[in-house]
């Protein structure tokens, strides 16, 4: 399945939902975990981190992995 | 005296602070020199943004361990955001971060100037305020956007001074003068365009609630002492405004009394 | 560090400081009003004035005994001087009184705008430099002038903000500039016209070494958190000018980078 | 002897130097006193407090009698 | 070269004109004082309004013929409007009465500065382009809302220099010169806040293609004279502004060559 | 009505002018430039120099040939001198060569600002007023100077706008309107500074009897547009002041009447 | 019929179109004339001349029937 | 005699006055002649053109000659 994190196409991903997509792109180590650095959007809808292993994905979903950054 | 002013405190969207002064965290040369110049402005308040993460980078978590020992508010912004519903997804997804219902509230509608885009503003506002969200909108000096904005329930406004990063000062200050007066209720922060402690000061001579700055500190040659050149100016205008300044005079007045002045004609006294 | 700051002293004609405030002491509500004022200020230097003393009168007498508990230098004026016959006279029985040097030495040419006399100015500076005065005159923005006075000796030099007693602020910014840029050897303090903190800090922006003002506090609705104001103004316009302020831009410039933000067209990685 | 005093007339006065004046005049309950908030000068000339009895006084001289005052 | 100047035309919404003022008609002293100015000032546009007629009542009617013998172009405006929906429907009745497909849009959001409301303006005008108007928006120095009406069909943006009947002349001059770089194509008049003909001029010489004006000229002394004086102020403007105006310097320098100066050092020739 | 006021003339020093702009000769990219400029822009009066000439070079001859050709009136300067003496011998020769007791005078004491040094100033205009010269002295916005200078006899002052060459306009707005309360009989020029029409057209609302420039046309991209365009400024400005302008207001003011606006709430009538 | 005409009511109308209100009102004196001056709304929407006659009135129709004047 | 002309020293010249002067410079073709764009000082004075023949010049005098050029 074919998705797009973080403007990038990732050709091949096996993960079926977010909570293993964080861990196969590295965001994790182990699925489950919620860093509470981060947060995650799919096609420009929050997932809340309660939802991660719950929200399935679909092939060409944008997904948005955000964290803090200096900002103004 | 002069001790008791300095630490009267105000209350932003419900939270007690000290400093009027708001800071922006990006452009400065090192995390240290960040969080000193936090530290010298004495703010209470900093504001944030979010950017993508990759995957095994530390970068983000690094930043939000550091804003957790900073010990202040984190306002995070939307920055960079074009449309209503990018800056809506923006301020969930920071609110999931930051745990926290601020948001300053960013929708940029001109390249050139920066300039918030005033309809997809009030749009996102909206939903915002219906979600729970309290918004510090990013805006113009324009009066009828800011009663669009109240009338959809934001209870602070943040006209600019000028353009962000230009670092002019106040571009017109008898349009933040109307605001003030049109808004008497609202939280009034004056949001970019700072460039100078002297600019601060004059946007809280005009009755402004606080001053939201960034590259003014974090580009100075010295953002530490800069940082606090500013808390040091946005308490001076504060103090200023509520002593009640002086009119303007167009002719001069003495200042020392003229009464008894020597070597004057003398008169006669029998 | 911004304890550090505040407490940077400085030296006026020999003097060690820490405030760059110099106060007037003229047209307060009360005695009282004057001295909290003077503290919350934070200024080491109070100018204060000769008037005719009735025989009998007591007036002199007490506010002279007024000042010496203020604890602070003070600097008399020749105010109402109209020649520098009367001026040098006047600074030399002020000499007598305040046991002092220092003289802030006005000779008025107009009664409009109680502007300088630049003519009579340099004759009265020249004749006191020689008699041992450190002379503080009271100045146009006129750079010519401020040569001549310091050829005759004057190594301090108070150029007007604006009209005394006007409160307009500094009308021509570039000729104080100009004065900075002219004389980086001498003290430069801005004396008369301040109307507000903001004016106060921009003109320590510019690189002077001090502010003189009087009405701006005393005619304050609260002249006592605004003498607190004002020093801090002074304090926030100086540390701005150490810390090197930033070049205004034209064009808008992000603070928060761009880079990274969300919601941006995809790069197809393979 | 006549005398101008702060501007104003002092059509007879027998003081014939500034301490006998001040006296006179009221500024100082005993000739010789020189009291540190004053400052004297006749025909606009500073007279030091030193000096007080030795500067004698003339028909219609013009003396300043000058005390501290708030200013700006 | 200076006569031709005069007579260069241009084109304001396919109609050719020769001055680049446009005129209000409203608060002049009499009728004859307002024909009078229309010619002293040599515009070729001047704005009107439509008002309740009453029955058996010939003010209107008058006015009309009155206009007609001007034999200058009319823009209608919706004055007082507050709603798109109000501004729309006054647009139609003035293209009734007129013949003209112009219309001098207002939609007023604000009582204090009668700002325009940007909201309505933009709804306005996307139904009075569809339905063949050529609109004229009257609008704050907003870039965004500017895109918007340019999106929606404008050719001609009219941001006002300051709030209508102020005289403030240009309040913000750098948002002016930003629309001037941004609508590089659009028709740009600066519309409410001129007060002086320097104001006029100063518009003009920001590159803006017209300027349009009614209180200076009608509460003005001598309105004819005033009107006379904006429209050489325009004029000059515009002229400057084509014959490529001087940089700004920091530094005096001579107009008067140097070299050859006599009574210099001499130099040695053998 | 607009004819008359354009050839309304005034008295100069004695001389019938109609307009009301001085201007210099130098800089221009040609001759020919310098004479369609002087033709453009109406003036009566250009301003000329001196300069060291070479036996058997011809540059002055012609220079002079050329100048009669213009036939305006001849005002030369006494730039470059530095001292009284050097301005007054200088005035003596061109006398000699121009025929004309005219003199613009100028002591330069400053070189960064081109600042004129007031003491060489009345020093010189005493000796020239004295000799017969009708003296045009080049001055700062220094009413004392000015009044010394009335005292010896000038009846003409010309104070500078901002530094020589500089183009920024009216630095001190303020110190020229006391210059016309303070000098209601004397002929006033603005001299130096000016940069853009609009600069002039203040000047002139001011009540200034004229204005002198010359770079702002020299080294405009076209001269002589700009000449002309200048010529149209100083008119409108002084048509603006004489017509009598409005004054400013904080608040807006409809210029369209309010009475009669349609789609009101409705009276009941029986 | 009740009319609101520029805001005030007339509670007795007995015009049945605009041609007729005009001349009732005594903007015109015979119904059929369309005076070059006058715009008239009916409802908020404009009425054109040509639709005078046939634009027949409703009670309680807010009629505005506008005409030049000086603007800004 | 050696003078010095326009701020240049003119070690060898044999003219007497101010009118000799400009023949031998070239600012004139006969002595005697005037040029009306001309003006001469003689160490800092100005010498009349009426004068040019009687004003007899001195060693290292200083002198000027100047002519009209562009000026603001």
């Amino acid at each position: 399945m074919q998705l797009i994190v973080n403007g990038a196409e990732i050709p091949e991903v096996s993960a079926r939902n977010v909570a293993e997509l964080l861990r196969e792109l590295g965001y994790v180590e182990h699925a489950g975990e919620t860093p509470p650095h981060l947060a995650v959007a799919v096609n420009r809808e929050l997932v809340r981190r309660a939802e991660y292993a719950a929200h399935e994905l679909s092939a060409d979903d944008e997904v948005e992995v955000l964290a803090p950054m200096a900002g103004g | 005296m002069s001790e008791e002013m300095i630490t009267t405190s105000w209350t932003l969207a419900g939270k007690t602070l000290s400093s009027r002064l708001l800071l922006g965290t990006a452009r400065y040369p090192s995390p240290a020199a960040l969080a000193a110049s936090v530290r010298a402005s004495g703010t209470g308040v900093v504001t944030v943004s979010l950017r993508r993460e990759t995957g095994g980078g530390g970068d983000g978590r690094r930043f939000f361990d550091f804003l957790r020992q900073l010990d202040v508010a984190i306002l995070p912004n939307t920055a960079g955001c074009r449309s209503a519903k990018e800056a809506v997804t923006t301020a969930m997804m920071a609110r999931e971060v930051f745990d926290t219902p601020w948001i300053k509230l960013e929708v940029i509608g001109d390249d050139f100037t920066l300039q918030p885009d005033p309809f997809g503003l009030v749009d996102a506002a909206q939903i915002l305020v219906r979600d729970g969200f309290e918004v510090f909108p990013y805006m113009t000096d324009d009066l009828v956007v800011a009663q669009r904005l109240v009338e959809v329930g934001c209870k602070i406004l943040m006209p600019w001074g000028a353009p962000i990063g230009s670092g002019r000062g106040l571009a017109n200050p008898e349009a933040l003068r109307a605001f003030r007066l049109r808004f008497p209720e609202q939280t009034l922060v004056v949001d970019a365009g700072i460039g100078r402690p002297s600019h601060a000061a004059q946007a809280m001579e005009l009755g402004f609630d606080g001053v939201l700055l960034n590259t003014a500190v974090a580009v100075a040659h010295d953002p530490v002492k800069m940082a606090g050149a500013f808390g040091e100016a946005v308490r001076a205008g504060r103090h200023g405004f509520e002593a009640g300044m002086m009119a303007t005079r167009v002719k001069a007045e003495a200042s020392t009394p003229v009464v008894g002045a020597p070597f004057r004609g003398h008169l006669r006294v029998d």
